[in-house]
């Protein structure tokens, strides 16, 4: 019988020889018939030819991360064979050339070999291309998806639809002939028969649920224009350059985006912005958060409210520039010299990156803090099938902003603005820059924002600062603070954050028929919900934290702030995210074995 | 009614040394301001750290006292986010042309309409007199144990050779032209930069007041740019020999140094801003400040074309 | 009966005038004739102008730390009278111009107007210096010592060694006058009978001890020289700026020295001159520890042995500048994106500042780590009379590093030389450059040290960097770990770290007398020696953490490190040092109060 | 025995673009370091991040790939640490005018005895194309959505500007005339700044190799300096006339651009390196590197002057 509807299909190949593109159009025609995606990016840090990978995890349930098994290996190189082979599952697909020569084992797997350049010599041939021939060989993209959704037996009407969507504007000259391609291409698998073949096969269902694909940069800068942010600075960095791009290329929303010279005068700017009363945020990477350190501070002495979109990757240092790393959480914590109040968040997937980047300027603008956006490469370079964006659940918060009246009634009452007003719950009401005169300076000072080194006001004015803390973990709803998922009163408890939680989310179900199993996911890192948390943890009988770092990050913050130990650690840094079925085996490990920290390894 | 400059004086009282040229600076800036009537609540002064970047807490105007070396982008960000506002920079020599220098070549790229001044006394003044970017080999001021070890740089041709719009040099104890410099700089639509010669009598026992105004083969030192029938300001920008011509011209005149010091306006261009080149950017007039974002707490953008491009179909 | 050989004298005036001088003349004259010294320094981020002052504490038993009593005052201007009289004790002494007019208790004080004018009047007369006159009022602060030590009965002869020694070069043509002055003024004093007033006396006496009289800054420099340190870098930055300036006038040792154009060059030059085999360090505070965040973790990944000295001072941002705080601790334990392994070594007075800073440049070549050597600002810039440094108990080790000779036997059985070769301990044989070909790179790397992204190189080559810290923690001898003072079998137990040793030190005899109490100095705080400290503290019924921070930065990361809560803490933000009588009563409170936090704000 | 250019590969594949310029450079870097016979123990390559940056892991030589912007204060720490290497920097034009900027143009004030390479190619390559420094306003490469709304800095007026002794520019695929200038460059004693016209295919799609090799009005848009007869070398250092001739000469002709784009060297000076300047501070050659600090585990140096000082009497 075959498997309907459920597979991981992967394409590989050289940087630059469209494997993103062949792994978008498959992940959209397989999402139009209804199907749920997740899709993982996998690329060197070069430009062109190392190798590049894209799995692509098609459900007819929702999924949120990728798997380590292979249904389908679509390749156009040996070197994909080569380095995925021994990921496809017995009975699984592997599609490739037909020129090369290798051994595969027949018996284990299903080999579709198509004539790529017969295809490709027919079209050009067809179209009276044959002088460009070898800028033709791109066409192995269209090829390589057209076999694959061939071979599962999905009408081919679903994929020239969607080549329609695909080849627009510049590119409309060549769709003809990528469609001839792949019809050329279906007809082939077709008329050898790999369908019977195959084990697999796509089928259109209905799904009632409104869906968007996209990924997490793209979900972010959406969530941007929506929140009101009207500044935006980076400094070109991977992956966090593709969101800024994204506002880049649609100026009619109206976002200011400067490239500047450094991730220094970025942060500068945006907070330069900010004092303007515009809601202005930054994007970067490890090696940007790095250098925003005396900023950060200054805008946290000044009480601007300023979010810093920081995209982790592979660290320390330029690390692993292109893969995926959780390992900035300490960093983002604590980055600086003294102590300030700010506000770390962390986004599970695609779809909270939408609302919370929105919260993240709610919650600078309310509390005047800086805040940190802690994403990470799994989350921005995935693409997903999310629930389209409700805007009507988005609400705009600026907090204390006075308006020109309040201004002159205060004026009135009592003489003079003073910017760092000392009140009950650290926060001063607020003007910005064009309003009236007020003074920031990033030397200690007293309630008017003049430099002040008096010891008493000092003690004072650095207490005002730090209350904020409290006034946030008052107010601040636990919807934005922890989700708790899987049932109440579970033995046993997985505490993660971050992108960790769609590989979790989807082995949850079934460990569920072994062990009875929570999983906490932290939302709010700074300042910490530690009685919340503390409340939850300690109802359990093991805990299990899981996160891509070398040391458990998270876990020992919740000791920090908790006294709680975090009795079991799952953890991976070798670049590549966790892998749903790495999850599942970790905790059932994790249970089992007397072994305080399971390292997970899996990822080419 | 018009303002004096008794109204723009803050509470805070100033804690230079006596006789630090800053005092004038001070009082230039205070002039220009009250000459040109700026909107203060539009005006915005930035600041970096230093001796010079405390002048913020001594106007009554919004005072945005920064980070060493930062005072551009944060001058940069503010003017981007309300073109309307009249921002002034002012840094040290060491924190323009020292750590900020990155940040000072850069922002030439840009040409966006600020007027920065730096308070060039050759020395890192607040640290205790370490010899700063201007400083020449071989100096040593009162506060060097040893002589300076390194060259300085030529801060006006560096602002020519990376886009700086307005380019001049004043002196601090020259109050009435520096006022003039300082309203020209303001009034000039582009990136400015004033270079201010100033004394600080605590650690520059070189660049002192009495050397600025020494009389040497019977004419001061120090000479208006002015004076001699030197004009620094570009005609024609389209007229490309013009510029090349006096481009070069002030290039050389900015070498000149020692006897003769030249102060005044060396070059001086009229070139799209960045506001300008944003116009054509966004096909509007760009000031983000002005944005109404939310109404009754409710976003008012649309973004149902971006979501239509990422709908599954 | 007269309290002799020990009182605090405090010095006040405007800052440029001379403040400094007199307390160091006033200290070294006390140490000349045998008393131990403790002086700290006051002082606003401004030139010339604001009042800064200068208490030297006297004793002859040695003495660590700063009193808020103060038993002599001695002003030459209005506002220090003001400022600081309430600080006066019962029977103290006030030195003050004759012609202020000022209302004074003089039950309560003993009052010594002296007529300055008339004195620098008679000497300037004497000197045919009458049209000076008003540069001569610097002599103001001779004359101020100088009626200090006539109070205290001191016979003028120490005096005048003391300013034989201090007015050399070109100041020696000053010196007659100056001492003309001091005579006139012991003169006036005896003649007008305050000696037999004062309830204070000084006097000479035998010690054996072979003492410095030094700054923190000075000891940290001297250790530096001693370390082989021959490359330093700076961007000027108070209070670090000082120890620079001393191996700058020190040309003769040898300690090539360079001011950099900002921080992030002064670290990435000291890394440079590293990787040639040099000992290299930076040193800075706050502003510029946190622009040095990206080059350290390029160091940790590269296995740069580098040290960082930081001279803690408030903060955040540009804080108070000139002020204390022990506020970095956080940031310097995690400071930089994702991880890497590093050493945070944190001196607790200026005689440890010496040795620990040899010892930071071991650690860093014996681990081929980044080294944050954590002073702070009240070491930085207090004196103190300390044991003569011993150089025959240092030793210099530099670790695993290759003679050419022996490079070229590993060349010849391993055919390759490869600087980051997996070992046990995580330490690899290191070469540096002019001995042969090796690479570094910020991204991860292979053993050969290319830029490598392969999956599991990745989490053997991360482990490899990590391993080092259990290496760090198995070696490195307990001395250089922590120190505990006082009854091993103590009931209470103090916690703390840096400069809080000083006055925690000098109360613990007293707090003795009330409770059984030891105090635990933690030095090494990163790799956190969780073992050996755990054990400490789990016998200790009730642990109290001192630090001057506001949050505890140790206390939580005693927490984190070892599961422990600390139970009470002692805390301090206002700028300003913890002075021996907040310790004592602190202590004192933290055990009979139920109160978490015990806030000490002392100081002007 | 001499080596060879194939002794100066290592085993690690370089990754570049097909067509990418660096592979000219690369080849100039290696035949350079051939003709000249350099130390290969004391040669070392110091690089930015960039496809620039990874140059150094292609040449066997010590290669230090440092941070993105910072290659030149590594360079510095480690010349001045042994001033016997040789070592080159190499960085891209978004690192070394850009995130580099401050270091760029201080270094010019110290005059160290390196060799700056700037893999100038108009684009920030290894980020996929974002405008460099060096890209002219309105400019729009392949890679950008909107044409570039900064201006571009002219790197070899700033560098002669602040102190750079050896400025030059070179092209990419004149390996043999690349060459010439690389081994000057490291021939010449003090800092040395070679801008290299560096066409990167996937991403500047109008600094391509035809556009510097076309033929406009009859000539090749690329011309060599040396072949007008111009000459930039100062003979006289002392000779203050020739140097301000010299000076205005070369950044005049480095803002020829368009139709006619001149390589070659812009300006040479001889003057005293920082080296130089440490040996007259301490009154003897500085090397670090050859200090010996420590005998049997005991430091070497003899500190009792230092603590008689504040010895207690
Ligand atoms: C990042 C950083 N490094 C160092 C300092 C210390 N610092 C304060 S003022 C100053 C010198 C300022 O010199 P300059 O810019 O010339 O200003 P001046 O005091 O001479 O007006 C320095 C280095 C700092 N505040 N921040
Ligand atoms: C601090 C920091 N910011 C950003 C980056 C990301 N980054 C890597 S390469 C690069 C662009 C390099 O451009 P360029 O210097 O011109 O070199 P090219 O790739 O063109 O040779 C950037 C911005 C980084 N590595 N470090
Ligand atoms: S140190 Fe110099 S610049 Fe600073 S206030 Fe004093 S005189 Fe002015
Ligand atoms: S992106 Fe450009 S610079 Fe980088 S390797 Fe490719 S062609 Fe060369
Ligand atoms: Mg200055
Ligand atoms: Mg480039």
């Amino acid at each position: 019988m075959k498997k309907i509807n459920n597979l991981t299909w992967l394409i590989g190949g050289p940087q630059g020889m469209g494997v993103d593109s062949s792994a978008h159009t498959f992940a959209k025609t397989c999402a139009s018939i209804g199907l749920y995606i997740f899709g993982k990016r996998e690329y060197h840090s070069n430009i062109k030819g190392a190798h590049s990978y894209y799995p692509i995890s098609v459900s007819d349930k929702p999924i949120r991360s990728h798997s380590d098994n292979i249904d389908i290996l679509a390749t156009f190189d040996k070197l994909t064979l080569e380095l995925h082979k021994n990921n496809v599952v017995k009975g699984g697909i592997i599609i490739l050339d037909k020129e090369l020569s290798v051994e595969l084992d027949s018996t284990k797997y299903v080999i579709v070999p198509i004539p790529f350049n017969e295809i490709i010599k027919e079209a050009a041939l067809k179209f009276q291309k044959e002088k460009e021939y070898s800028k033709l060989q791109i066409m192995r993209n269209v090829i390589t998806v057209a076999a694959s959704l061939a071979v599962l037996n999905l009408d081919f009407e679903y994929l020239k639809r969607n080549l329609q969507a695909v080849f627009t504007g510049r590119r409309s000259k060549v769709l003809e002939i990528n469609v001839f391609a792949a019809k050329l291409t279906f007809d082939y698998v077709h008329s050898n028969d790999y369908v019977s073949k195959s084990n697999y096969e796509l089928r259109p269902i209905e799904n009632n649920e409104n869906l968007v694909l996209t990924s997490g940069t793209t979900a972010t800068a959406i969530g941007k224009i929506v929140a009101g942010c009207r500044f935006q600075t980076y400094y070109p960095i991977t992956p966090a350059s593709d969101e800024s791009e994204y506002l880049e290329t649609h100026p009619e929303y109206g976002v200011l985006v400067v490239q500047t010279e450094d991730e220094i005068a970025a942060i500068c700017m945006a907070i330069g912005a900010s004092l303007a009363g515009v809601r202005s945020a930054t994007s970067t990477s490890g090696p940007g958060l790095s250098l925003m350190t005396e900023a950060q501070g200054w805008a946290g002495m000044n009480e601007v409210p300023v979010v810093i979109f920081n995209y982790q990757r592979g660290g320390p240092s330029t690390g692993l520039p292109t893969r995926h790393e959780q390992g900035d959480l300490e960093f983002s914590l604590y980055g600086g010299h003294s102590e300030f109040p700010r506000i770390v968040i962390s986004p599970g997937d695609i779809e909270e990156s939408f609302y919370l980047s929105i919260e993240a300027f709610n919650l600078a603008e309310k509390y005047q803090v800086p805040v940190i956006f802690l994403s990470d490469k799994s989350i921005a370079n995935s693409i997903q099938t999310v629930k389209i964006f409700d805007i009507s659940k988005v609400k705009i918060e600026r907090g204390k902003m006075l308006s020109n009246e309040e201004l002159q009634d205060l004026l009135k009452t009592e003489g003079k603005y003073k910017r760092f007003k000392i009140t009950e719950d650290g926060i001063s009401p607020r003007i910005v820059l064009g309003q009236g005169a007020f003074w920031n300076t990033g030397d200690e000072h007293d309630e008017v924002g003049h430099i002040c080194e008096e010891s008493n006001n000092r003690t004072i004015m650095f207490e005002k600062r730090m209350k904020k803390i409290h006034t946030i973990l008052k107010e601040v709803p636990d919807s934005l603070k922890y989700r708790l998922y899987g049932p109440g009163d579970a033995e046993y408890t997985i505490v993660s954050w971050g992108s960790a939680k769609g590989p979790i989310l989807d082995s949850l179900e079934e460990l569920n028929k072994y062990y009875k199993i929570n999983f906490l996911q932290i939302i709010l890192l700074k300042p910490f919900p530690a009685n919340e948390i503390k409340q939850i943890l300690s109802n359990s009988k093991m805990i299990i934290g899981i996160e891509a770092n070398y040391s458990g990050q998270l876990c020992n913050l919740i000791r920090k702030e908790t006294g709680i130990n975090i009795h079991k650690r799952i953890l991976k840094w070798n670049g590549r995210p966790f892998s749903r079925e790495e999850i599942f085996k970790g905790v059932i490990d994790a249970i089992n074995l007397d072994q305080e920290r399971i390292i997970c390894k899996a990822g080419i | 009614m018009a303002y004096k400059i008794s109204d723009l004086k803050t509470d805070y009282q100033s804690d230079w040394c006596p006789g630090c040229g800053n005092f004038g600076i001070l009082n230039a800036i205070m002039s220009a301001l009250v000459d040109l009537q700026i909107d203060l609540n539009k005006a915005v002064i930035v600041s970096g750290i230093g001796c010079s970047g405390k002048t913020p807490h001594f106007i009554n105007v919004s005072g945005i006292h920064t980070l060493h070396g930062r005072d551009i982008p944060f001058a940069t960000g503010i003017k981007l986010a309300n073109p309307e506002l009249t921002v002034i920079v002012i840094g040290g020599d060491g924190n323009t042309y020292g750590i900020g220098a990155g940040h000072f070549l850069n922002a030439g790229r840009r040409n966006v309409d600020i007027t920065c001044l730096v308070f060039n006394n050759g020395v890192y003044g607040l640290t205790k007199g370490q010899a700063s970017p201007t400083l020449k080999l071989g100096m040593k001021t009162k506060s060097l144990p040893l002589p300076n070890i390194n060259e300085a740089i030529n801060p006006l041709v560096v602002a020519i050779s990376c886009g700086y719009t307005f380019v001049a040099r004043s002196y601090a104890y020259d109050v009435k032209h520096l006022k003039e410099i300082i309203k020209q700089g303001i009034l000039h639509k582009g990136l400015s930069l004033i270079d201010i010669l100033q004394p600080c009598p605590s650690y520059n026992d070189i660049h002192t007041k009495e050397y600025y105004e020494e009389v040497v083969n019977d004419s001061k030192r120090i000479y208006k740019l002015e004076e001699t029938g030197y004009n620094g300001e570009v005609k024609d920008p389209n007229n490309l020999e013009e510029v090349q011509q006096k481009l070069s011209q002030a290039i050389l005149k900015a070498q000149e140094w020692g006897d003769r010091i030249p102060v005044g306006i060396f070059y001086k261009i009229s070139l799209p801003t960045f506001q300008d080149r944003l116009r054509s950017r966004y096909q509007r007039e760009i000031n983000p400040s002005k944005d109404r974002i939310e109404i009754d707490k409710k976003p008012t953008i649309d973004i149902s074309n971006l979501i239509e491009k990422i709908r599954v179909k």
